[in-house]
């Protein structure tokens, strides 16, 4: 057994190419440090994401998952993200009702410059994850003893 | 005090594969590879069997096995990359495992092809089972039990001909007439140009009786196939054919590779014309 | 075998010593909640106590540059009896039974569970609406050799359990086992005949007929009615998991389209007509073609629960006039 | 219901469409099944009542009926679906000519069961919003399935020809129906508590799917398999994937015609997911499925000022 202070969140992180991706770029050559719990899927935009995406990405057994895009008005395809606005909305809001907690998912948006903004959201989005606790609720259950 | 149903049970689980190393990768077409696996022991087989390659991660399917039987060290597969499974495993290569178990069906009705000539006629990768018969066949022991062998082969293009080396070696056997035709011919190829039914009918010169014809490709060149061949006058019980259908188990348990009562897995894959004309046409 | 009696209290304070051990089916749990303990473990059908929805068959991981498959080992704590239905217990003994327990590839899964399981039957008093046992060769009161029958009588129970399975101590009372036989041989005598002699046969016979298309208009291809069938027991073996996975044996249903699409995306099977055609022929004539016995015991329960009220029994019997003429 | 209004409609136009799709009596009391009535002697069987439960707009997608003209008809929710249809494409509207069946609601067995026991057909005699029960007098509305009693739109807001007459708009429903408000008021815990519960149930029969005429995809992301997004196992979370992301799905489509949870055979209440996102939707995007042809649909437009707190 994994023990709950030993244990570290797993973060799927989808960035968008554009803004966040470029970001984290920016956080990385400026030598800011952020936790090192994230794993990144660099994605075209933000609104090529489908939800079920972070509901597969839950299935497999991360502990929490950020989406962060450009802001909006600053979309390289105009307007991607403020689609993906309204697709996040209800997602965020059906898992919550569904009784998972809302630190599981998070939103962001973080521009090319915004570096230390990028690192600030990471820790925050670990920092809220860790106080939740590992992620049963989404995992798949196929837990087997040979 | 607990009941004790009436059946002992092997304590085998029959959908457990043997992983076996990949020992050859032959790249026959295109989209076409024969794999070369290490037989696993105690795996013996019929000519016309198949068995079920499992690629972790990917899943299962199922596959007819085209070597030979008297091949000790290895089973050959020729598979054509179409799906999920299939693609996965075009990206193998020698020395990666995957799983088989097996083998599964009914396979050739050898015995009672004993004593006569035989007709094969291939399309496309409904070659892959009829190799694993041929050599049978064309093996010194077993030779001398057959009498005139033909091999009527047709693919769509010169470049989707599979087992080309297999093919050049049939050609110069002399216990063998090979004739090999293409549906659309190009510079390179100076063969003979037609649809399998129409060389079929053309080139094969043969009193049909003493003769079977074991027919395997894709479904509409059997069902036009078979219809030169009856106009040529086989019987229905001599055209011997195989059929295709999705399987998961094997062994005649999952239920959906059934046409009418017979499960395709179990009581096929190899069924005569008379039989197949007995079942609703319904693969 | 002539039956005993038993009391209520007996067979009640029996259950309830050997509660963990016993699970009931619902359908037996709601006939008889006023006869047996009420908080019994349930399950839907009986199929899935052996049958499970879904169980993992091996695992496999990717060690270094192997691939290792273990096999699943089965959990130690399993019920010893399941009390049902006549209909649900035709349907473990002639159908699945036959189906997974065959002597060269037997389903280890299924028979592993299956072996040490004991079927108590209570016999039906009252018949469902839904009910049509009767056609295919079952009853309210069908009793097999090997497993206990329980059949509520008069303030007691009348009980059949010539291996001595469960621990009673039964009376006996020859001229109340006579009136119980006689009770069962009038009342099979007033339902509905059995199924024409030849059924199967006569039914693939008709394969092509265009009633199918008509009868099969309004179904919609959801699986309700074979998941929830006590015979139905088609499966698919699927994996889940890249580098580390298991191989599923999970139900699957002759009602979904993907059930037979090749890979070629060739489907012998392509539309609504096709799959409710195979659900029938396979219960009533390629079934008992190969085994003897009907692949549907008639117990209603698809009748009861399909959202647009296909009603098999009407198409059997659509069918029935349809071979007749 | 409505009887000889439907068998003098069904014999006036048909000839001009190539058939009706209606109810017809079931081959169980208490059950209405779908029906495709295409010829004058078929007529005689089309019937309407408090059961005709399946959303028949399901029925114009099959292969066969996209290519004819053909009458159906059509409860409020059932003509909410039939637009989204349209919307969507799937139909056309020179295709169809609705039947518009003003809706009382359906009556749930269950609910029957549970306050009279055993039920015999006998017994009740039916009319448009009460029965009697042996004499006894009760009102349709106690009896009504769970997504009739919230439904808002008892008449068809489309039809070429309406059966009886319009319905006034059903009263508010009083609190203890508000089913999305009673799992709202619950904390995170309990709501994660009261569905994994019900998750637990599913089978995965795809009744509720199959049962649905808007989820129409040819292939349903459950069984693709380039990406495949869960198994098949019906295990809890698997079942809650899958009721997530049909929901997900529905959004901005769902007319809330509760097909999905009547058709459902283990009585999970299936609804509550897309209709809690359809109430998202009526509140911060205000639209609602079905009402007309030109309002873009939600997911397909947006706003400047959309909800945007939940984002850093």
């Amino acid at each position: 057994m994994v023990e709950l202070n030993a244990w570290e969140p797993k973060i799927v992180a989808f960035l968008c190419h554009w803004c966040s991706y470029a970001g984290a770029d920016l956080a990385g050559v400026s030598r800011i440090q952020y936790p090192p719990n994230i794993r990144i899927i660099r994605v075209p935009c933000s609104g090529a994401i489908n939800p079920l995406y972070i509901l597969k990405a839950f299935r497999e057994g991360a502990d929490g998952v950020l989406v962060s895009g450009c802001h909006p008005g600053d979309c390289h395809y105009l307007s991607g993200n403020y689609f993906a606005r309204r697709k996040f909305f209800l997602l965020k809001e059906l898992l919550i009702f569904a009784g998972i907690e809302e630190e599981r998912l998070q939103f962001s948006w973080v521009s090319a410059s915004e570096g230390q903004k990028f690192s600030q959201v990471i820790e925050q989005v670990v920092e809220g994850v860790k106080k939740i606790g590992p992620s049963k609720k989404g995992l798949k259950e196929f837990a087997f003893h040979v | 005090m607990n009941g004790e149903v009436g059946i002992r049970i092997k304590e085998k689980n029959i959908y457990v594969p043997t992983m076996v190393p990949i020992l050859e990768v032959i790249q026959e077409t295109r989209d076409i590879k024969t794999f070369r696996v290490q037989r696993p022991s105690s795996f013996f087989y019929h000519p016309g069997q198949f068995a079920e390659i499992f690629v972790p991660g990917k899943g299962e399917a199922p596959f007819s096995i085209t070597s030979s039987p008297q091949e000790e060290r290895f089973l050959e597969f020729s598979i054509k990359r179409i799906g999920v499974v299939t693609d996965a495993l075009h990206r193998l290569n020698p020395g990666d495992s995957v799983g088989v178990r097996g083998p599964y069906g009914n396979g050739f009705p050898v015995s009672s092809l004993l004593h006569s000539s035989l007709l094969f006629i291939g399309g496309g990768i409904g070659l892959a089972p009829l190799r694993s018969l041929i050599n049978y066949v064309l093996s010194p022991q077993e030779r001398i039990n057959f009498r005139e062998i033909i091999l009527l082969y047709g693919a769509r293009t010169p470049q989707d001909l599979v087992f080309q080396w297999e093919l050049k070696r049939w050609a110069e056997h002399r216990d063998l007439t090979l004739w090999v035709t293409v549906d659309q011919g190009d510079s390179s190829w100076s063969g003979i140009v037609g649809l399998v039914p129409e060389v079929l009918k053309k080139v094969v010169e043969v009193e049909p009786i003493g003769w079977k014809s074991i027919v395997c490709g894709p479904p509409i060149m059997i069902k036009f196939t078979i219809k030169a061949l009856l106009e040529m006058g086989f019987q229905v019980k001599d055209i011997i054919t195989t059929l295709e259908m999705r399987m998961k188990c094997g062994v005649g348990k999952c239920g959906r590779c059934n046409i009418g009562p017979y499960y395709v897995c179990k009581d096929g894959p190899v069924f005569s014309y008379q039989e197949l004309q007995e079942m609703p046409e319904e693969y | 075998m002539k039956g005993k009696f038993v009391t209520h209290e007996q067979v009640f304070t029996w259950m309830e010593r050997e509660r963990g051990l016993v699970v009931i089916t619902e359908r037996a749990q709601k006939k008889y909640h006023h006869l047996l303990p009420s908080h019994l473990i349930t399950v839907k059908t009986a199929k899935e106590l052996f049958f499970s929805p879904w169980e993992a068959v091996y695992r496999y991981t990717l060690q270094g540059k192997t691939w290792v498959i273990e096999e699943k080992v089965e959990h130690s704590s399993f019920p010893s009896f399941l009390v049902l239905l006549p209909c649900e217990a035709k349907a473990i003994l002639e159908v699945t039974d036959v189906n997974f327990m065959t002597e060269d590839t037997p389903d280890l899964g299924y028979a592993r569970r299956r072996r040490g399981v004991t079927l108590i039957i209570v016999g039906c008093e009252r018949i469902e609406q839904t009910c049509f046992c009767s056609l295919v060769g079952c009853s309210p009161f069908w009793r097999h050799r090997e497993s206990v029958f329980l059949f509520p009588w008069k303030g007691h129970f009348y009980l059949e359990d010539g291996e001595e399975k469960l621990s009673l101590s039964p009376f006996e009372d020859p001229q109340k086992a006579q009136a119980v036989e006689t009770f069962f041989a009038e009342t099979i005598c007033t339902l509905p005949l059995p199924l024409p002699a030849n059924f199967p046969e006569k039914l693939y016979a008709h394969f092509d007929d265009p009633l199918w298309q008509k009868m099969a208009w309004h179904c919609v291809n959801c699986g309700a009615c074979t998941y929830l069938c006590p015979t139905c027991y088609c499966f698919d073996l699927s994996v889940d998991g890249k580098l580390r996975g298991l191989t599923l044996h999970t139900w699957d249903s002759c009602m979904f389209p993907k059930f037979t699409l090749h890979a070629s995306s060739h489907n012998p099977r392509p539309t609504g007509k096709e799959r409710v055609r195979q659900r029938v022929m396979h219960k009533f004539s390629y079934f008992p073609l190969r085994n003897k016995y009907y692949g549907c015991v008639g117990c209603g329960v698809c009748r009861e629960i399909c959202p647009v009220n296909w009603d098999i029994k009407e198409v059997v019997e659509g069918m029935v006039r349809q071979v007749e003429r | 219901m409505y009887e000889r209004a439907l068998t003098e409609l069904a014999s006036k136009i048909l000839g001009e469409v190539e058939g009706i799709i209606g109810y017809a009596p079931g081959s169980l009391p208490f059950h209405m099944r779908p029906f495709l009535c295409q010829r004058e002697e078929d007529i005689a069987c089309l019937s309407f009542n408090h059961f005709a439960r399946p959303n028949l707009a399901r029925y114009l997608l099959t292969l066969e009926m996209r290519k004819k003209r053909v009458a159906i008809v059509v409860k409020g929710c059932d003509a909410r679906t039939v637009i989204v249809l349209l919307k969507e494409g799937q139909v056309k509207r020179e295709n169809l000519y609705l039947i518009g069946a003003p809706c009382h609601g359906m009556v749930s067995v269950s609910k029957l069961e549970e306050r009279f026991g055993v039920l015999s057909p006998p017994d009740f005699v039916w009319e448009a919003d009460t029965f009697t029960w042996r004499g006894e007098r009760f009102a349709i509305r106690d009896f009504l399935e769970d997504s009739c009693e919230r439904c808002a739109y008892p008449n068809p807001p489309w039809y070429d020809a309406l059966l009886g007459e319009e319905l006034p708009k059903p009263p508010v429903l009083p609190g203890g129906r508000d089913y999305l408000g009673r799992i709202k008021a619950l904390p995170l815990e309990k709501r994660w508590e009261f569905f994994a519960q019900e998750m637990e149930k599913c089978i995965r029969c795809y009744a509720c799917r199959n049962s649905c005429p808007l989820c129409y995809c040819t292939e349903c992301f459950v069984d693709q398999t380039r990406p495949s997004w869960l198994s098949q196992a019906a295990t809890r979370n698997e079942n809650l994937f899958f009721h997530l992301g049909r929901s997900l799905h529905m959004a901005g489509r769902c007319t809330e015609c509760g097909a999905c949870e009547r058709a459902c055979p283990l009585g999970i209440p299936i609804g509550l997911l897309p209709l809690y996102v359809e109430e998202l939707i009526r509140e911060h995007f205000a639209f609602e499925a079905g009402m007309n042809l030109d309002t873009p649909a939600p997911l397909l437009t947006y706003r400047e000022n959309d909800p945007n707190e939940f984002i850093r």
